[in-house]
């Protein structure tokens, strides 16, 4: 299996990462894809900025950990995740998970998958900067819902 | 020498992401009620939290978690990235 | 909700597709895409090209039938469906759809909810080119599956 | 005048996309039956088939929809998308 995580401040290309899921096995047939983007609004608040921290060494190897447990599950030929850190503004991506696989099925799945888990199992913290001042984020409810379902 | 790292929220708490205590406490409530010591009751408050998590050398533990020389022990919040 | 709906013998850039559904409105928070590709190997044959035909306007319209039922069940700010037809050979991009929503789950169900409805109720008809010789392909009895899980 | 489009394995199985027949036929049914008669044995055997899907104005129909003059027909295998 291709993988490549990568936990960065710049900016990243969605279309090119795409194109090299394509190029990473002749047997790709699909291509599931998530990008996550600063929304400029939060919970009524209106949002300014954004600054993510991370564990830097862990937070990669927590995500090495999760396209493993997904290509155990589903079958996976090339899993890219890419995800910021430091200062972002609304409507800078912040994160990109892509998989592509023989089965649409397996792609979406496991795609869907790293995205939840990323969320809820690695090391990454937001700060919110809002008009009202700023506030780090605590994990919420639906995510930890979201990542719970894949229990079963 | 153990190293112990903060992040995030426990970091602005603290004012200080990184330290470091002599080797000796040999599990993590030990390192805790170290730092405590060392860096006064703010700290000892902050890291008993029940919603501290902590990870020894970049492997999520339990505060029962046995620590060695030369380990690195870090402290953070539940995490919020994706 | 913005929509585009493409079926065209052109390429199509997936990377392009996925900036103009960011760009669609300043409330996406994340974007679901699929893209499909010509395997060269399907069902043991090898598979040296891929002929694809449609029904002009009918096909369009059922698309547009379809991001309609996927917006009536999930928040959908913008969705994309481009789907080539002709003279395919392995490797092109057959298909791509992308779904730009508030939330991922919205995003991922609805972009999963078209791709497997392209599958089963939009007017395409596939002919593959294999070392064997040319066959029309039957719908895949997994296709169907997949569509009808959604009747629940 | 209706118009007929036929696609895909039928398309090739007919030798032919496009045709049409005079007005008169009500539905379905007597639209396979008149091109049957005006194009022989084959198109009727070949457009009755089982799972042949018919359209009429690009709507999917039923054997016995209703057909009218300046209509058009379709007929075609199911659908391989995506």
């Amino acid at each position: 299996m291709n993988r490549r995580v990568l936990v960065q401040a710049d900016a990243f290309d969605a279309g090119a990462e795409i194109t090299r899921l394509r190029e990473s096995s002749a047997e790709v047939g699909g291509i599931a894809t998530f990008l996550g983007v600063v929304r400029d609004i939060n919970e009524d608040d209106t949002v300014s900025g954004l600054y993510l921290e991370h564990y830097p060494g862990m937070t990669e190897s927590q995500i090495d950990d999760i396209i493993t447990e997904a290509a155990s599950r589903w079958q996976v030929l090339a899993a890219t995740v890419i995800h910021r850190v430091g200062a972002l503004a609304p409507n800078d991506e912040i994160v990109f998970v892509g998989v592509g696989s023989r089965h649409r099925g397996d792609a979406f799945d496991a795609c869907e998958f790293i995205m939840d888990f990323l969320k809820t199992r690695a090391a990454f913290w937001k700060k919110e900067q809002t008009t009202d001042g700023s506030r780090w984020l605590t994990t919420r409810a639906s995510d930890v819902d979201a990542a719970s379902r894949w229990d079963a | 020498m153990i190293r112990v790292a903060i992040f995030a929220s426990l970091r602005e708490s603290l004012g200080t992401g990184r330290t470091e205590i002599p080797a000796g406490p040999g599990r993590v409530s030990e390192v805790i009620a170290a730092l405590g010591s060392q860096h006064g009751e703010q700290w000892l408050k902050t890291l008993s939290g029940e919603k501290v998590l902590v990870a020894v050398n970049q492997t999520m533990v339990n505060d029962d978690h046995a620590v060695a020389d030369g380990d690195e022990v870090a402290f953070f919040p539940p995490v919020t990235g994706g």
